[in-house]
């Protein structure tokens, strides 16, 4: 897998006190939903942020993207609650 | 005519619905979405992921153009600071077909307020803040 | 608020935008109907019966209040002879719940049209003229 | 039955030449349904314009009747084609 920018919006960038971060994940890790598992494998504050997934959702490459999709070749990826500002 | 902005500066609903009508079909349908809140909030914080909003909001356009037959279509969705009452969102389709107006503007309101990439924050009196995240229950999670 | 308006004069659109606005609720929904005519019509006329008129239209008013969470209503009809892209009807619903206020600014519509007291009259090129009746089948009927 | 001002608009103003007039209907005439068959009766161009009762609605005082609904002591009734000017 190649390397990833993924960033985030919203409360949840809030949360993990920053815009977002460049990460390596290992060749299995291929959905959104991986993504999100690998990511809570790495302790806290992701597992608590990452871990319940109904409230998260994902752009892959600034498109919306379900648990299922693949990630794969894209160089970014976003991480966010579910939008909505008026 | 299809024209997506995502802007900090304000804008003019008169002029939107201006220009919709200049094109001359019967029916010109509007949303305007207003900066609102509750008890001790002062002011709303838009927050936007910049490098999608404009793409995905023209996503919703395209959608809305394939299911109804419009003539036109704005969607302006404004981020930064606001008091109450501000303008936020302006949301207008025009057509000969006063329902598909109607229903056509609905669906863009509601995509974009599901879809759009844009979290609204509440500032507090005390000074400090919440995130309006809209959870699919439509429950509001003070963080 | 309700106001309801029948008149031979225009209106500003984005004015009444800006009084539905002023509620402080979190939407405002508009539809606005426009003079429009295929072929050689040079202009519209539209007739009203004025006795009942203004009483109809704040009949519906007052059923979109009554099945919605509604702040603020307007409707303002205009009668007499029009231009084509001329601006003849104002339908504005305010609610701090923008589904709601989209549902009853299309009920408003739609029942404005079926209910209000106007007919509609096309002058064409030639001189002659002909009635827009509207029947159940929502075939037009020169006459 | 009392005197009834009955009022015309739209289309049908126009084919029957004048915005209303006053009738004196007999006392078996008591619903919108029993007036336009009625009006038929005295002849042209009534009967071509009104027996078609599909295409002529009424308001008995300025508000919507139905083919059975009574215009019993009404002051004015408003005979039309469908609505609409939008």
């Amino acid at each position: 897998m190649a390397i990833v920018d993924l960033v985030y919006f919203g409360s949840l960038r809030e949360a993990l006190g920053r815009d977002g971060e460049r990460i390596d994940p290992p060749s299995h890790v291929l959905t959104v939903e991986d993504l999100l598992n690998w990511m809570s494998e790495r302790g806290e504050p992701y597992r608590s942020l990452l871990s319940d997934h109904g409230r998260i959702r994902a752009a892959v490459e600034r498109e919306h993207a379900g648990p299922g999709d693949s990630f794969f070749g894209a160089q970014e990826v976003a991480l966010f609650p579910p939008p909505g500002a008026t | 005519m299809i024209d997506v902005r995502v802007q900090s500066a304000d804008f003019d609903p008169g002029r939107q619905l201006e220009r919709l009508r200049e094109l001359g079909r019967g029916a010109v349908a509007s949303l305007l979405g207003i900066a609102e809140a509750d008890g001790d909030v002062t002011s709303i914080v838009v927050e936007h992921y910049a490098a999608m909003a404009r793409v995905e909001l023209g996503r919703i356009a395209d959608e809305a153009q394939g299911r109804w037959p419009l003539s036109g279509i704005i969607l302006i969705h404004r981020h930064g600071s606001f008091g109450l009452g501000d303008r936020i969102l302006f949301v207008g389709a025009a057509s000969s077909d006063h329902q598909a107006a109607a229903e056509a503007c609905a669906y863009l309101a509601r995509s974009v307020r599901e879809r759009a990439p844009f979290w609204r924050k509440e500032r507090l009196a005390g000074g400090t803040s919440r995130w309006t995240e809209r959870l699919p229950s439509a429950a509001r999670q003070p963080v």
